[in-house]
């Protein structure tokens, strides 16, 4: 062994260490980027706008109150509206080209929970939750934005500031949401 | 609200009856279970080897000699133990009583895939996904979406249909009103064709599996292990009542 | 140093005297001192020396190792646990079968080492690194397996107890979780323990050795110096080590015996299992320190100096008397269930021994019982290193099949008959446990041309007080009894 | 009309496909957004996430249970009961359970379809030209045949007024299980010994005694589910009584275990048996023995059936104490050459112990039944291989597999100049086939059912699609009806329906005068209220006790039975599955729901008593070729050594052995129907349990896929 400079101390190994480590964590901050931004959607609905002319959420998202799933506007609930809408811009010509042929619109949902997870909108809503509490405060959103750090300590986290001890020993139940 | 919870939780204590008598082995509860909880089918050379997923099976036994030769059946399925063997070897608290409807559950994304509570299940009761199972499109189509689909290497076991339970509790709830005996019927109770399957709540005395339960037919299986079963056996056979 | 020491017996010698105290150095590895150095330089060339032969059988097992356990066990990751013939009602196999004999192997290190060096048997000196070795690489094959048989090994570390944002622990009430973190500190602490007494070592060979064998000694001496409060440290460090070893080597066996006695399984459920495994585990590693010694006796250099019929002798005795242990314990299973009437234990007992796959329980007792009793109590037998090789061999054969017996076959007849199994190993399990096979010889390979295998300094002690010593004007030995 | 039903569009689905792949993390990038189509004219009763039930009716077989499906998403999810049925009462069985897998298969034909026979070369066809085709054929009436199932719905129905109009021949029915159980064996026995032309109705669940004929009731036997509530109502009666069940016959079936006590009569005896009971029967109540049974010598009896002297006694004298007691006329007693007879001393015991129309006996049923038997087959494969036959129309039977080879069938089938299979897969009949026209699946289409067994009530039954059809099928009554139109003619103008919903429409219209569980006032509510509540029924029992007068002072003939030499030949017995008539085979799950006496799955084995298997050393999971005594077929199967039957005899479940019908169903285990005897009884019924085959071991070996632990229930290693 001629060179005495020890191997960590070599300029080439330390920089290709430093490389290995970049990539490895450029790849974990681009995925964990690329599962917080939010999805494009086939028109940038503009969420802030609707509420603020005062549209209620259960308008839209009908089910909320009533079953698991608050569900999607049809393509006929949108164009209740804007059929009486001069289509101005290119996004509003996009729901009335939808509307006028009857396609729906291919909305892509934000708020999901893994399969694994059984979420009910009914109880929480039952609960007197408001929908900003997990969904985030839409007057400053357009389109939908996925709410971060929504894991289950979150949900346990909720469970247990809005329930007494002995009422949490249930909600905190695994069949609460997994089964 | 939150009273209400509160009160049915712990008036929860859900069990089974099954009466031996009428029940005739036509195996309709074990169909009725793998159709309503995404049981995957594994095909003969995997059943030939004894890795069928059936959550309920029917035990078969053959009692006296030809002619006087009779099949003993009897419907296996988890007991839901009050005391159950699989729950305190599970490192990982994959399957563990639950509060509320006090049965044995099965956390599928929790599961780590020792199969140390098979082992210890003396009901063998736990099956587990050796494979990810392919339900050849369209056909998964019929999928239940309220059961998760479990992928290879995690345990499953009857639930007791707890997706049905939490259901029934919920509209239940939402009518204001107490779960009613009836009300909730698990997959297999619902099909049997001669009803040989009853469900309901243990800890209300006036409901009908409370009253079975104190029949003197009743008997729980490998009761002298001390795992409390919720499953009730009715004694049947030939010998009875002829 | 040889000059100004002289073995005791030898000092006043008539000529038969002279003969005899030949045949004693013959004999005994602490009556045939060599000079300090060159045994140094011995050990140095033992671990020096890489034949052809010796790259080829690394690579081989490198190949093996990569294949047989690494690509099955990725297959069977990517597959399901499926590829294995693991199956309702027997859902552990093969992989825990290997799992226990590993850790069973691997309690032999410690006993060897720490027991013996607590009772001060001097017989151990020279191997004692060996069986230390064999701890740590037994139990790093052995700890593999937790991971192996996990359906979704990916979600592996569920099982350590750390804060988590799903607020959820690991079950302090399974035994499995007990099992990991008795295996991890057995392994930390083995390690250590290893390590401990190998630092003069490491010293001596750094100060003779170049390059970058120099540098990775350099590292591992720790900047010894071989300073009077240096050994003070380190004999007070290893005598604390060799006490504070002894009881988690029980109880690691105990927890891994509590695997399957805490359970409901009929024949699994047994206060006897924490003994009844221990024994069987000193007896299957007692075995195969006797197996590795025969190996690095006849293939290393310089190795038939430390290592003497003396060894295998001493060890022989120890086998035989561990099988009757292991018997007696065995005898204990059965009249016990049998006395105590439960039907369904009886069942599965003596289905062990008439059921289909009874060739292993049969295969058990031959190996463990029949063959050391037969073999054992002869000296001749004991003192045949060759002999040796094999009948320790086939005892670790009868304790695999021992824990073969334990696990698939016990689970495979419970109470129900309906739902009894007949399990069959496939190709991956086979390969896989093979596989950590060749990654034990393998690491063992590697580690024999990486640190001296002879605590070289412990021998050179231990030649040292037996010489004798002036006391006054009197000479008296140093000890005063050889074994 | 089906535009009207699609009013549910498809989630998108991969999302349950790929719960696989979010299990881990549930936050693997690409499962994190799904995108899902919003209801194009979303109802306000169907919402995401919530299921919505509709009543239909199951067609797995032809009982007519009633069925209520849980839809979500516009997928059918799950198959339950109808609880206000009057058939089923909410309960469903394994076959009916899987109906969903009928609808998913990934087997299924997808669209109209021009086949090469024999082959599997399709090419495919628009809906157009295939009703162009339909029309071509039906323009020659004398020489156009319609082979059906034996389902009597409303494509029955409908084809029977085409082909009375438009003056074709009477359509032919075929179908397994009513060839198993001798329906129209039982029907003819009914005609002659009760006078009407109906299959009674037992009333099982109020009887004290129940004396089956190898009747499968817990199986397949007339309408099951109905039967087991029978079953479960004679069980359980009021104050603890418990009804006593003596079922006879060879081999122990799934009912006969559920019995007190089986008696293992030699196959073909049970005519002979029934009057020596008749006659014990009535010494014990002190009445003279009508002429029928008179004459019956009671030691010949106990000698050809093999009944000890003096268990006919005890059984004899059982049956004519005071319980009210009903005997059975099941499947092996009526296929055989004294079929007819022993239909009728069976039906006559009943009349023996007065419980004609009483509580617990046999009753008259509702509505005309248009069985047709096996003759009426064979009549049509003389017709067929005289050339006499141009087009054939196959819906709802699949004649290639589930006739017996010997009846030459296929042979046939090849002078027929055009076939025309309506089949929703590619079944053994299809590939046989000129053209396939697939019809919908069954949760797909619209229909109805004439419940004429099982039902204590007039009921109809009522089918509605409860999904969108997924393929490019059409139902057979609307491609009929098209193509009627398309011919024009006199046939366009007698048959004046715009399409399946205008048939059904206008057929069910008669009943809203009738006083039915809900009234309506006009056709569009009683539409609705008829699919809301899976069909029409009458609000109470109808089963009155009118009175019948049946003579039986008729004398029976009977001709010894079938006898197998001992040790060389065996009486073989074919026995029904969950597999039915063999349509099931292609349902995963009824293939891996285990055979409740064997736990098998997945295969068909051969029944072997231990001791026989002996002595032809023969051994568990051999396999074995059985081969006809009286013609060269012959078949292998896998043995299973079964303690529940005769030593003579062996048996064979129906419904697997495919050759085609998709991937599941193909290459597993073998049809009976290959080695069955093509003679015919007095009714014209298959005498297929004449039929006796030798056993030769190959040599060759298969374990069995079987539930059971072979070690631990046999002490086998």
């Amino acid at each position: 062994m001629k060179s005495s400079i020890p191997l960590w101390q070599r300029s080439s190994v330390r920089i290709v260490g430093a490389l290995v480590l970049l990539i490895i964590m450029g790849g974990a901050v681009g995925g964990i980027y690329y599962t917080q931004i939010p999805p494009e959607q086939p028109i940038p609905f503009p969420h802030n706008f609707h509420i603020g002319v005062g549209a209620q959420c259960s308008y839209c998202h009908t089910g909320a109150a009533t079953g698991p799933n608050a569900g999607l506007p049809t393509t006929d609930k949108c164009w209740g509206c804007h059929q009486q809408i001069e289509p101005r811009n290119d996004n509003l010509k996009l729901v009335a080209s939808y509307g006028a042929e009857g396609k729906q619109i291919p909305w892509v949902p934000v708020a999901i929970q893994p399969d694994f997870v059984v979420f009910s909108h009914q109880p929480h809503i039952n609960a007197e939750l408001t929908c900003e509490t997990c969904h985030g405060d839409l007057t400053q959103m357009t389109v939908a934005e996925p709410q971060k750090g929504q894991n289950m300590g979150w949900c346990l986290d909720c469970h247990q500031k809005m329930s007494t001890p002995e009422e949490f020993v249930l909600l905190s139940d695994c069949a609460t949401c997994h089964y | 609200m939150t009273e209400l919870l509160a009160k049915e939780a712990h008036d929860e204590k859900w069990g089974m009856v099954i009466d031996l008598d009428i029940c005739s082995g036509c195996q309709a509860c074990v169909t009725a279970c793998s159709m309503e909880n995404n049981i995957p089918f594994v095909g003969e050379d995997e059943m030939a080897y004894g890795r069928g997923m059936q959550w309920m099976r029917i035990r078969r036994y053959w009692e006296g000699e030809y002619p006087e030769v009779t099949p003993d059946y009897q419907p296996m399925l988890c007991q839901q133990c009050g005391s159950a063997p699989c729950e305190p070897v599970c490192p990982v608290f994959a399957t563990l009583h639950s509060e509320v409807e006090k049965i044995n559950l099965q956390v599928y994304n929790r599961c780590i895939g020792t199969r140390y509570c098979a082992n210890n299940c003396p009901y063998h009761a736990r099956t587990f996904n050796w494979f990810d199972y392919e339900i050849p499109a369209p056909m998964n189509s019929y999928l239940n979406p309220d059961v998760t689909v479990r992928r290879r290497g995690v345990m499953e076991k009857c639930t007791f249909c707890v997706q049905r339970i939490v259901k029934g509790r919920q509209q239940a709830s939402a009518e204001g009103r107490e779960i009613e005996d009836g009300d909730i019927t698990p997959a297999c109770a619902q099909a049997c064709p001669t009803d040989a399957i009853t469900f309901g709540n243990l800890s209300d005395p006036e409901s009908r599996v409370s009253k079975m339960v104190r029949s003197d037919r009743a008997y729980k299986e490998l009761e002298n292990l001390g795992t409390e079963p919720r499953v009730t056996y009715l004694k049947g056979g030939k010998s009875y009542g002829g | 140093m040889a000059a100004d020491v002289k073995p005791f017996i030898g000092s006043k010698a008539s000529p038969h005297q002279e003969s005899e105290a030949e045949e004693l150095r013959k004999e005994h590895l602490m009556l045939d001192p060599m000079p300090r150095d060159e045994m140094n330089q011995m050990v140095m060339e033992a671990m020096t020396t890489t034949t052809r032969k010796w790259w080829a059988w690394v690579i081989g097992l490198g190949l093996a190792v990569a294949v047989l356990l690494f690509g099955a066990w990725g297959y069977m990751i990517a597959t399901g646990m499926g590829v294995a013939g693991i199956r309702r009602p027997v859902f552990w196999g093969i992989f825990i079968v290997t799992f226990v004999f590993w850790i069973g192997i691997s309690h032999a290190g410690t006993f060897v080492s720490a027991i013996l060096r607590v009772f001060k048997a001097e017989f151990r000196r020279p191997f004692t690194r060996a069986a230390e070795l064999m701890t740590t690489f037994g139990l790093a094959a052995g700890a593999l397996y937790p991971l192996i048989h996990l359906g979704r090994v990916w979600v592996f570390y569920w099982m350590v107890p750390y804060p988590n944002a799903r607020w959820l622990w690991p079950n302090f009430r399974s035994a499995l979780v007990w099992d990991f973190l008795a295996i991890t500190t057995y392994l930390l602490s083995s390690t250590i323990y290893l390590f401990l007494p190998l630092i003069p070592d490491m010293a001596m060979a750094r100060d003779r050795s170049s390059g970058w064998r120099h540098f990775i000694y350099k590292l591992l001496a720790l900047g010894w110096r071989g300073t009077e409060a240096e050994w003070f440290r380190l004999r007070k460090a290893i005598s604390i080590f060799a006490y504070a070893i002894i009881p988690v080597m029980f109880s690691v066996h105990t927890i891994v015996s509590w695997d399957f006695a805490v359970s409901t399984v009929s024949g699994w459920q047994s206060s006897i299992f924490g003994p009844y495994f221990i024994i069987g585990a000193i007896l299957s590693g007692v075995s195969a320190v006797v197996t590795i010694l025969y190996i690095l006796r006849s293939t290393m250099k310089n190795m038939d100096y430390f290592i003497r019929k003396e060894h295998f002798d001493a060890l022989g005795k120890l086998i035989l008397v561990f099988s009757m242990a292991w018997a007696y314990f065995f005898f204990n299973e059965y009249i016990l269930s049998w006395y105590g009437g439960d039907a369904a234990v009886k069942q599965v007992l003596t289905l062990h021994a008439t059921g289909p796959s009874a060739w292993v329980w049969y295969t058990m007792l031959i190996c463990n019982v029949a063959i050391p009793w037969l073999f054992l109590w002869n000296k001749k037998v004991r003192r045949t290193p060759w002999l040796m090789f094999i009948i320790t061999l086939l005892v670790n054969v009868g304790m695999y099949a021992e824990r073969y017996t334990i696990i698939p076959l016990t689970l495979g007849h419970q109470r129900n008959p309906f739902d009894w199994g007949i399990y069959n190993p496939t190709i991956i399990e086979v390969s896989i446990a093979l596989g950590t096979l060749c990654l034990f010889i393998f690491l063992y390979l590697i580690a024999s041309r990486f640190i001296p295998l002879v605590p070289v300094w412990e021998v050179q002690e231990g030649q040292m007080s037996h010489t004798l010593r002036k006391v006054g004007k009197t000479e008296i030995p140093s000890v005063t009894e050889l074994e | 009309m089906t535009e009207k039903i699609s009013r549910r569009d498809f989630l998108k689905i991969s999302g349950i496909g790929l719960t696989s792949a979010t299990v881990i993390t549930g936050c693997g990038p690409s499962s994190r957004y799904v995108t899902r189509q919003a209801y194009a004219n979303m109802p306000e009763y169907n919402q995401t996430g919530v299921s919505t039930y509709y009543a239909t009716t199951c067609k797995e077989c032809p009982a007519g249970c009633g069925l209520i499906v849980r839809t979500q998403e516009g997928r059918a999810i799950k198959v339950e009961g109808n609880p206000e049925h009057p058939v089923n009462k909410g309960k469903v069985c394994s076959r009916g359970l899987t109906t969903v897998q009928g609808v998913y298969n990934p087997d299924r034909i997808t669209g109209p379809q021009k086949r090469t026979r024999g082959s599997r070369t399709t090419t495919a066809m628009e809906w157009q030209g295939a009703i162009n085709t339909v029309a071509e054929e039906l323009k020659n009436p004398q020489k156009t045949a319609f082979l059906l199932g034996l389902q009597s719905d409303h494509l029955y129905d409908l084809v029977r007024e085409i082909t009375e109009k438009g003056g074709f021949g009477k359509p032919v029915r075929y179908g397994t299980l009513g060839t198993l159980e001798g329906r129209s064996t039982l029907l003819r026995a009914t005609q002659e010994l009760y006078g009407f032309d109906q299959i009674p109705f037992f009333d099982m669940g109020n009887a004290d005694v129940v004396f089956s004929f190898g009747a499968h009731f817990l199986e397949t036997w007339l309408s099951p589910l109905a039967y087991s509530r029978g079953f479960r109502q004679l069980r359980k009666q009021p104050f603890g009584k418990r009804g006593y069940i003596v079922s006879f016959e060879a081999r122990q079936s799934l009912s006969s275990a559920n019995a007190d006590e089986w008696i293992p009569i030699k196959p073909g005896s049970e005519g002979q048996v029934a009057l020596a009971i008749g006659k014990i029967a009535a010494t014990k109540a002190g009445v003279p023995a009508p002429a029928i049974f008179a004459e019956v010598n009671l030691n010949e009896v106990s000698q050809i059936s093999g009944i000890s002297m003096e268990k006919l006694l005890q059984l004899g004298e059982l049956f004519g104490s005071d319980n009210k007691a009903i005997a059975l006329p099941g499947g092996s007693a009526l296929t055989t050459r004294n079929g007819l007879d022993a239909a009728k001393a069976i039906l006559a015991l009943n009349v023996l112990v007065e419980n004609m129309s009483q509580p617990g006996g046999v009753f008259p049923t509702f509505g005309e039944n248009h069985t047709s038997d096996f003759a009426a087959v064979k009549a049509l494969i003389a017709k067929m291989n005289a050339g006499e036959v141009d087009t054939l129309f196959i819906h709802g039977t699949n004649p290639v597999f589930e006739l017996p080879a010997s009846a030459g069938f296929q042979a046939a089938l090849k002078k027929v100049k055009t076939v025309i299979s309506f089949s929703t897969f590619e079944d053994e009949t299809a590939i046989e086939s000129d053209y396939v026209f697939p019809d919908h699946a069954a949760l797909e289409s619209f229909g109805y059912q004439r419940v004429l067994l099982g039902s204590d009530r007039e009921t109809y039954s009522s089918i509605q699609p409860v999904v969108a059809p997924i393929h490019d099928t059409r139902a057979t009554a609307d491609v009929l009806l098209a193509a009627i139109l398309a011919t024009g003619g006199n046939l366009a103008s007698d048959i004046q329906y715009t399409d399946e919903v205008d048939y059904l429409q206008k057929t069910i219209t008669p009943l809203i005068e009738k006083a039915g569980s809900y009234s309506a006032g006009e056709l569009p509510t009683f539409w609705s209220k008829w699919l809301q509540f899976g069909g029409w029924w009458k609000t109470t029992s109808e089963l009155n006790s009118s009175e019948i007068e049946i003579n039986l002072n008729q004398k029976l003939s009977f001709s010894a039975p079938q006898s197998a030499k001992v040790g060389e030949t065996f009486h073989l017995v074919t026995f029904p599955t969950q597999m039915g008539d063999g349509s099931g085979a292609n349902r995963p799950w009824l293939q891996e729901t285990p055979d409740p006496m064997t736990t098998v799955t997945w295969n068909s084995w051969i029944e072997i008593h231990p001791k026989t298997a002996e002595l032809l050393g023969i051994h568990d999971d051999d396999i074995v070729e059985v081969k006809s005594s009286t013609s060269d077929f012959s078949v292998e199967a896998i043995v299973y050594l079964y303690p529940a039957i005769r030593p003579d005899t062996v048996a064979i479940p129906f419904g697997q052995g495919h050759t085609a019908l998709g991937r599941f169903a193909e290459g597993r285990g073998c049809n009976p129907a290959i080695v069955w005897s093509a003679s015919v009884n007095q009714a014209g019924d298959l005498a297929l349990s004449d039929t006796t085959v030798t056993i030769k071991p190959t040599g060759k070996r298969r374990p069995l896929a079987r539930q059971e632990s072979k070690e631990g229930v046999y002490g086998e290693h």
